[in-house]
């Protein structure tokens, strides 16, 4: 089955053709099924093949496609690496897509674009595929610039909203900046090593000098903090939101966002060895969560606060990277896959039964009327929220667990990301589905339950958010972890990634952030359940620190004056005044210059004899002196 | 010089025709008598060695016949084209004398190996263009012009004279050969106004050949006088004057040319500056073209400089001139057509490409010839000079022909345009070209081609 | 004899042209660049299978006494751009469909003329004839843009014509100069390698001179910054097949004759005075690339585009390795046939809506959902996404500047978000969104215009995904050239 | 050493008489005054060459006397009808008048 893995993103890229050439001319549902059956396809296969490679001793298997590149000494094939990692992205990967393709199906029912939508996402899935499966730099680069376009394409993909285009845009090109980070990394290893092939280079890893090791990994980091939305390459996460959420889920939340995730985790060698690097990601990482979860607070667009909490996520895992903890942040990453995938489609749930309103304020009540909709919604937050025993109890615990090691400073951001993170989600919990209906009539005549094809993958996820936790039960109560065993394999040194803490210790900080969270958690419930409040309608009500987290804390404001103003004003400047002022008018000037000292020139041949004699006399004897004298 | 001799007999036979009456059937007779110059040049040509005539004051050696060549072939062709203005004035035999007995005088200045024969070539070639100059006799312009020519001509022979006779003096003879291997002999003893004669006749030179500051009469001249007499002026009497610039420096004045090459080098910077930026802002293109042939004289005057530093073959300067004879031919010819229903104004010019393509093709191939654009003569010729130059320590000059070549090439290019840009369509009436100057004008195009293609046609012919 | 054909099929084919004044004028164009293609083609298979065979190339003697041959050969290098030329042409042609020229004979004739003269520049291995063709291309694309202009063309084509005479002529005298170094037994000679031979003979100051001479020439066609302010005017004044030829093919004159004419001719030089024009190149990729984010005019976007692109190339020629250089001929290969689609989008643009202002456009695509797509992956393509052919050249190209210098690796890297930035705006502003004004229709694509845009997409993708086969032949034919100019 | 007179001195006087002839093309305005100067220019020449002559015992540049002699008058008459002619148009012979050919 290993053998076969190539298919895996290959039935996501025919998908896509067979969409994108003949979709206008399928059926709804044939297109649908199509694009569903060919993730479906590569979900099998993945599945197989990560039982063939549990089964097997050899954990790294890198499989041939084509020579791709070659210039040189620099030789880049398009080979897969198929090892613990990239198995688990793939199931990932191919399960929750297939799950959200399902839910797409239904959600995305009545939209003219609907076979365009399937396209682009097929061409997502195997983007992202490419992604993970790469075994070099530069094929993790083609998936990763490839996800970038189909995000492109999918936040705008009403393109008639401009709003949604600049959204688009924005997402784009933040990720760009990223990507040359990325790049120049990428050029840094090859300077390096030789060589960007995974399978080649991380051995060699520690023969080359620290600071140049620290020079890739923050290049590398760049990347990472465009693609995983971290400070200060975040503000497109949020405005991505204007996708379809199914899009949101897939890609905004489960998948695309952990791409830098998933990067950090398979360069850990250059982390590992770099304390610098590994600091700086720690650093950006925590900052992240807090900064993100704070604007979490007050945000009253269903998405947008699924969107923060996705950053403020991210910036944990990232977080948890940053002190070794390469293990916990994959669990937490597939932990939140579920989660936050749920709540998503959920909240497209909510919107669809709304009729297309998302904001939070005009909800309530809605507990009644979509009931599995709801359920599954409670079981995604109470995960999220770090409740036990559901998922993200474990993975956000071990997480922690593993920065107070390494810093008490970071845990605290940590613990009090989650503390924040669990009042808003049951903020949003609150006013969304208990208290009163605050909409207008039509849409209370219009609540509905969604269709099966969006409630079955809500059920499953739900499934997956209750009982993820599975996969990596803490160690000390001697339980198996099983993602640890499953990511130690791909991580070369194992020692920074191992806890130290006695067990009290650990039990100490379990309980200590589970009893936070049941705080936030009844904070939240007496000002929203039971005192009412609801969010104001009108910004100027709000106090002024409400109101700069309400605004975000200005940051695209501050982008926009600090960054994109001054290059359109420069660019502006170059064009009307370097460009056609100076250098051209330089050009010009010669040309003018020619003609000008021409026209003064012709005068001299003023037409009377008696001044050409002089100028002739003149010019001999000038002739004569000069040459007499000079001799 | 059997050439010159026929030549010189054909003048005469010119003359008699008023009396004998056999106006009609001059051209031809004329023709098949240059025809037969050529032919005996030819045979010449291939004779072993120059034969020495008039006590060795004239002798036809390679270079001589060379240029005799070029000047004969232009001449040929000039004569066709210039039919109808024989046809147009009423003492047209008169003409036909003056324009052979100039020949006469361009002839010899090929062939000359002593002072006096060059001073009487000169004389012989310029009177009769004096006269030519003139000879619109009711058109004011083309009186000044020989006036102006006259005056300055006769001004300039007079240094010329002055010093030869310095020369003389010094040297204690006329020939350039004794000339040469007094100075060669005596170089530490020659006296100062050896030196003040040499300059001398380096700026008479100059001023035949009209080079800056020298240059003053050759746009009101060409300008002028008739645009034929401007093709003669800018194609036979400057092949001429460069043949004798040529033999005169390269022999006699090689042994002092650290006296005269840097003067010559200021002298063609200065001529490229000053053409190139006036011709740039006319919009008469007679008078364009009279900068332009400025402009090439330069050229031309580098190759002279470049030869005595390198001593490389003088083919080039050979070469350069027949490009730019032929070039100039079709050009004034063009020119001349198009000034017959208007004037030489640029505008007369607008929409030539629908008034008669042909001639706006071949213009356009002589104009880029003359901006010298591959794969036409001028191209080759330009080529040359600037492998010739760029052996010697003169290459700021050639810096200074670059940046004036890219300005010559904005004035080319502006009849260029005229022809093919601008103009409106209403005005779209034919030109109506006689036969025979079309026949000219083709021809010399072709050649500009051909030539421009497979130089070696006649740079490994001409090579010494 | 397939290298003659080259030349010659369409040059006879323009003659033709011109005589007949045919009717079917269109069809013999398309006919004759397809016949070279398919030259071409042949050529570049037999240039992998069988190198050594004659047919490939031609040595006649031209002019002996000076040394010059006509020599035109087709070898690894060359016969990627002859390939290019070849494959371009029928597009422009095709392209040009839909435009009613007055006088189409002599547009396209001239057309041919033009591809002939490319063919010649890029297969010449005699330095003679390299400087002829390289003014011989310029004969004909002048009158196209002369005659079939925009408005104020004389002006602007005087400009582009003296400007690029003006380098060309100092290249003359740098060729000249080191031809005149040439000893082939005694004899001088125009042929490439001796005027290799005699250029790294020269001393480093001679050679720092020539290197400046010759230098200068390119980057005026080419063109870099700051040498390049002719190039915007004429790109939109010209029509647009004139636009075509000039940014997808002349345009790679400049570079390839960069990597065959002068980085061998003076290794010194280079060393000496290569970083300064890398810098240029570099200041212009950054520098184009904000002026082209606040261009109105789409077509003047994409000429200001072409600017940022051209210098990638020239920085990573300059580098001379082995990355940038493959990189470089890559990306010109990817250059060329994303900017002729470009351009073709221009004019698509203008004849459906009369205007290429981004101002005046929008909502293109509710009414053509085709030629959105197409669209989008030539923008794709030109802000080198991976998977589409600019990627494999830009990648390459980065990765050998990096190899030069990390921090100008850097500084040119931002062209990777200034690209998209402008790519990605104009894009939303042309096709996305809503209608501005009351113009509700955009039409169906013709089908020639269709056909090229297809075409060209097709070639995007492909040789993105599977560039292999132009790559292994790059990189081969720099490996050769590499050889020669750093021998050990 | 001409008959005891240094041959400086007749080059001096030809040199001066030159000069004069030369300012006198220069700074007249009559065109007749202006062609007698060029003549007293060659005949300047002409004492130079005849001084020159005795000097190295040579007849050549005597000849060469006869020549200028002859091609003066030629030109001299060609000048002059090109002058009558001019007269005949303008009614003027100053050659300021003669300045429509410039620029």
């Amino acid at each position: 089955m290993i053998k076969l893995i190539p298919l895996v993103p290959l039935f996501p890229l025919l998908g896509f053709l067979v969409n994108g050439f003949f979709g206008k001319k399928l059926s709804k549902s044939l297109s649908g099924s199509i694009a569903s059956i060919a993730v479906l396809a590569s979900f099998i296969i993945s599945v197989l093949a990560f039982i063939e490679l549990n089964g097997s001793t050899n954990k790294s298997n890198v499989i041939d496609v084509f020579s791709w590149i070659n210039a040189g000494d620099l030789k880049i094939p398009f080979q897969f690496l198929y090892d613990n990692l990239s198995s688990l992205f793939l199931l990932i990967i191919t399960g929750i897509g297939f799950l959200i393709h399902v839910y797409s199906t239904g959600y995305m029912h009545d939209d003219e674009g609907f076979s365009r939508f399937f396209t682009y996402l097929n061409l997502f899935v195997f983007f992202m595929l490419l992604l993970v499966l790469g075994n070099n730099y530069l094929i993790t680069f083609v998936g990763w610039e490839g996800v970038g376009l189909c995000s492109y394409l999918l936040i705008g993909f009403w393109f008639k909203n401009t709003a949604y285009n600049n959204a688009a845009k924005k997402a784009f090109i933040m990720n760009r900046i990223g990507d040359l980070g990325f790049l120049l990394g990428i050029f840094l290893i090859y300077i390096t090593f030789g060589s960007i092939t995974y399978t080649d280079i991380f051995d060699k890893a520690g023969s080359v000098p620290t600071s140049t090791i620290t020079a890739i990994a923050l290049l590398l980091f760049v990347g990472a903090m465009g693609k995983s939305a971290q400070l200060p390459l975040y503000t497109w996460l949020p405005d991505a939101m204007a996708g379809p959420t199914p899009v949101s889920a897939l890609i905004h939340a489960a998948t695309m966002v952990t791409a830098g995730i998933f990067m950090v985790v398979r360069s850990n060698i250059f982390y590992s060895i770099s304390d610098v690097a590994s600091e700086t990601v720690a650093i950006v990482g925590g900052i992240t969560a807090l900064f993100a979860a704070c604007i979490g607070l007050l945000q009253n667009d269903i998405k947008k606060i699924l969107a923060y909490s996705t950053v403020s996520q991210l910036g944990l895992m990232f977080l948890g990277l940053g002190v070794g903890a390469y293990s916990s942040a994959v669990f937490h990453v597939t932990t939140h896959a579920f989660f936050k995938a749920l709540l998503f489609l959920g909240a497209g749930s909510v919107i669809h039964a709304m009729g297309g309103e998302q904001d939070i304020r005009k909800m309530g009540g809605l507990k009644g009327k979509i009931k599995i909709t709801f359920l599954t919604m409670f079981i995604a937050t109470i995960a999220i929220s770090g409740l036990p025993p559901f998922s993200g109890f474990f993975s956000k615990d071990e997480l922690l667990a593993h920065v107070y090691e390494h810093s008490k400073a970071l845990w605290l951001v940590g613990m009090l990301t989650s503390i924040l993170t669990a009042f808003y989600m049951f903020r949003m919990l609150y006013l969304t589905f208990y208290g009163k209906f605050r909409g207008t009539h039509e849409q209370e005549h219009h609540l509905h339950e969604s269709p099966p094809s969006m409630t079955f993958p809500l059920i499953i996820l739900a499934i997956l958010s209750a009982l993820g936790g599975l996969l990596g039960l803490p160690e000390f109560l001697h339980l198996p972890n099983w993602m640890h065993h499953q990511i130690g394999e791909v991580i070369i040194m194992k020692g920074k990634s191992l806890i130290t803490l006695s067990h009290e210790v650990e039990l100490i900080l379990m309980c200590l952030a589970v009893a936070a969270a049941a705080a936030s958690i009844f904070f939240a419930y007496n000002l929203y359940l039971k005192n009412k409040v609801l969010p104001v309608a009108n910004e100027s009500e709000l106090k002024s620190w409400q109101r700069l987290i309400y605004n975000k804390f200005y940051v695209d404001e501050i982008y926009e004056a600090l960054i994109r103003k001054p290059i359109d004003a420069v660019s502006d400047v170059l064009y009307k005044y370097v460009d056609v002022a100076i250098i051209d008018g330089v050009v010009n000037g010669v040309g003018s210059a020619v003609k000008g000292v021409g026209s003064v020139v012709r005068l001299a041949q003023n037409g009377n004899i008696g001044f050409y004699i002089i100028s002739m006399i003149m010019g001999i004897v000038f002739i004569v002196l000069f040459t007499l004298l000079y001799r | 010089m059997k050439g010159l001799l026929i030549i010189s007999g054909l003048g005469i036979v010119a003359m008699l025709a008023e009396i004998f009456k056999f106006k009609k059937a001059l051209l031809p007779i004329v023709l098949l008598g240059i025809v037969a110059a050529y032919a005996t040049n030819f045979i010449e040509w291939n004779s072993p060695q120059s034969i020495v005539y008039f006590d060795n004051m004239i002798a036809f050696d390679k270079l001589g016949i060379a240029f005799s060549g070029i000047i004969i072939a232009t001449a040929f062709l000039w004569f066709i084209l210039a039919n109808d203005y024989f046809e147009d004035t009423n003492n047209s035999v008169d003409h036909f004398a003056l324009v052979l007995f100039a020949l006469v005088g361009a002839l010899m200045l090929t062939a000359y190996k002593n002072m006096t024969t060059l001073f009487l070539g000169i004389e012989i070639m310029s009177i009769p263009m004096y006269v030519l100059a003139a000879s619109k006799k009711n058109n004011i312009k083309s009186n000044e012009a020989g006036f102006k020519y006259l005056i300055m001509g006769s001004f300039a022979s007079g240094f010329l004279l002055f010093g030869i006779a310095l020369v003389y003096g010094a040297c204690g003879s006329f020939d350039l050969f004794m000339i040469k291997s007094y100075i060669t002999i005596n170089s530490a003893t020659l006296p100062s106004f050896f030196y003040v004669g040499v300059l001398m006749i380096l700026i008479a030179m100059c001023f035949k050949v009209s080079a800056a500051p020298f240059h003053f009469w050759a746009p009101d001249v060409y300008e002028g006088s008739p645009t034929l007499i401007t093709a003669l002026m800018s194609t036979v009497v400057k092949t001429a004057a460069f043949a004798a610039f040529l033999r005169l420096f390269m022999i006699s004045f090689s042994g002092v040319s650290e006296l005269w090459t840097m003067v010559l080098a200021v002298v063609v910077a200065l001529s490229l500056i000053v053409a190139n930026l006036s011709a740039a802002m006319q919009s008469n293109v007679k008078r364009m073209l009279a900068f332009s042939s400025i402009s090439h004289a330069a050229f031309m005057l580098m190759v002279i400089l470049a030869n005595v530093r390198s001593n490389l073959s003088v083919s080039a300067l050979i070469y350069y001139s027949l490009a730019y004879s032929i070039g100039s031919i079709a050009a004034f010819g063009v020119v001349y057509n198009v000034a017959l229903k208007a004037n030489e104004d640029i505008t007369s010019f607008n929409g030539l490409s629908k008034r008669h393509p042909l001639l706006a093709f071949c213009m356009t191939v002589s104009m880029l010839s003359l901006a010298g654009i591959p794969v036409t003569s001028g191209f080759f010729a330009k080529y040359f000079v600037f492998t010739a130059m760029i052996g010697t320590h003169y290459k700021w000059l050639l810096i200074i022909a670059v940046l004036t070549s890219a300005v010559g090439v904005y004035y080319y290019l502006k009849v260029v345009i005229a022809m093919y840009f601008k103009g409106n369509e209403s005005d779209n009436e034919k030109l109506i070209v006689e036969k025979s100057q079309a026949i000219v004008i083709v021809l010399s195009t072709i050649i500009t081609l051909v030539i421009g293609i497979v130089p070696n046609l006649v740079a490994d012919i001409f090579s010494f | 004899m397939l290298s003659l054909l080259l030349i010659v099929v369409p040059f006879l084919s323009a003659l033709l042209l011109f005589v007949s004044k045919s009717k079917s004028t269109k069809q013999i164009s398309l006919f004759s660049t397809i016949i070279t293609f398919g030259i071409a083609v042949a050529a570049m298979f037999m240039v992998k299978h069988n190198p050594n065979t004659n047919l490939l190339q031609l040595d006649l003697n031209w002019i002996p006494s000076l040394g010059i041959h006509f020599n035109i050969e087709i070898n690894m290098l060359s016969s990627l751009l002859v390939l290019l030329t070849a494959f371009l042409l029928p597009l422009i042609v095709l392209s040009a469909f839909k435009n009613e020229y007055a006088n189409e004979h002599q547009f396209y004739g001239l057309m041919l003329m033009m591809q002939s003269a490319l063919m010649g520049v890029f297969m010449t291995n005699d330095g003679f004839l390299f400087y002829v063709f390289w003014e011989l291309a310029l004969i004909p694309i002048y009158f196209i843009c002369l005659l079939w202009g925009g408005e104020n063309r004389a002006a602007i084509t005087f400009k582009f014509f003296v400007y690029t005479l003006l380098g060309s002529l100092f290249m003359l005298v740098g060729l000249i100069y080191v031809y005149n170094h040439t000893n082939i037994d005694g004899m001088k000679s125009w042929n490439i390698n001796a005027l290799y031979e005699a250029g790294r003979s020269l001393n480093a100051d001679q050679q720092g001179v020539v290197f400046w001479l010759i230098f200068i020439a390119f980057a005026i066609k080419m063109p870099i910054f700051p040498f390049h302010t002719w190039q915007p005017n004429t790109y939109v004044n010209a029509p647009t097949q004139g636009t075509m030829l000039l940014s997808g093919i002349m345009l790679k004159m400049g570079t390839f004759a960069l990597i065959k004419w002068l980085l061998p001719l003076t290794p010194i030089g280079l060393q000496d005075c290569g970083h300064t024009a890398i810098i240029l190149s570099v200041i212009g990729i950054v520098y184009a690339s904000c002026i082209a984010i606040v261009q109105k005019d789409y077509k003047r976007l994409i000429a200001y585009s072409s600017i940022a692109h051209v210098g990638l190339i020239s920085a990573g020629i300059l580098t001379a390795n082995q990355q940038g250089l493959q990189g470089a001929i890559m990306q010109m290969l990817a250059h060329g046939v994303n900017v002729v689609a470009l351009f073709l989008i221009a004019d698509i643009l203008l004849r459906h809506t009369g205007t290429r202002e981004l101002d005046k456009l929008g909502g293109i695509r509710n009414m053509n959902g085709n030629f959105a797509v197409l669209f989008l992956i030539v923008v794709l393509g030109s802000v080198a996404l991976p998977l589409t052919n600019g990627f494999v050249g830009e990648f390459l190209l980065l990765s050998g500047v990096y190899k030069y210098n990390a921090a100008i690796a850097g500084f040119a890297g931002l062209s990777v978000i200034l690209g998209a930035v402008y790519m990605l705006r104009s894009y939303q502003h042309i096709m996305l969104g809503e209608r501005i004004d009351n113009h509700n229709t955009f039409g169906a694509l013709a089908t020639s215009d269709k056909a090229v845009l297809i075409i060209a997409c097709i070639a995007i993708v492909a040789f993105g995904i599977y560039p292999a086969p132009l790559n292994s032949m790059a990189e081969q034919g720099i490996k050769e050239l590499l050889a020669i100019i750093k021998p050990n | 050493m001409i008959n005891g007179i240094s041959i400086n001195y007749y080059l001096l006087l030809s040199t001066v008489l030159f000069i004069i002839g030369a300012v006198g093309v220069m700074a007249r305005r009559n065109s007749i005054i202006i062609f007698m100067c060029v003549e007293l220019m060659l005949n300047a020449v002409n004492l130079l060459l005849v001084s020159f002559s005795t000097l190295h015992n040579d007849a050549t540049g005597q000849v060469f006397v006869f020549f200028i002699m002859a091609v003066a008058a030629a030109e001299v008459a060609v000048g002059l009808a090109i002058l009558s002619m001019i007269y005949r148009n303008l009614k003027t012979i100053d050659t300021d008048i003669l300045s429509n050919l410039k620029h």
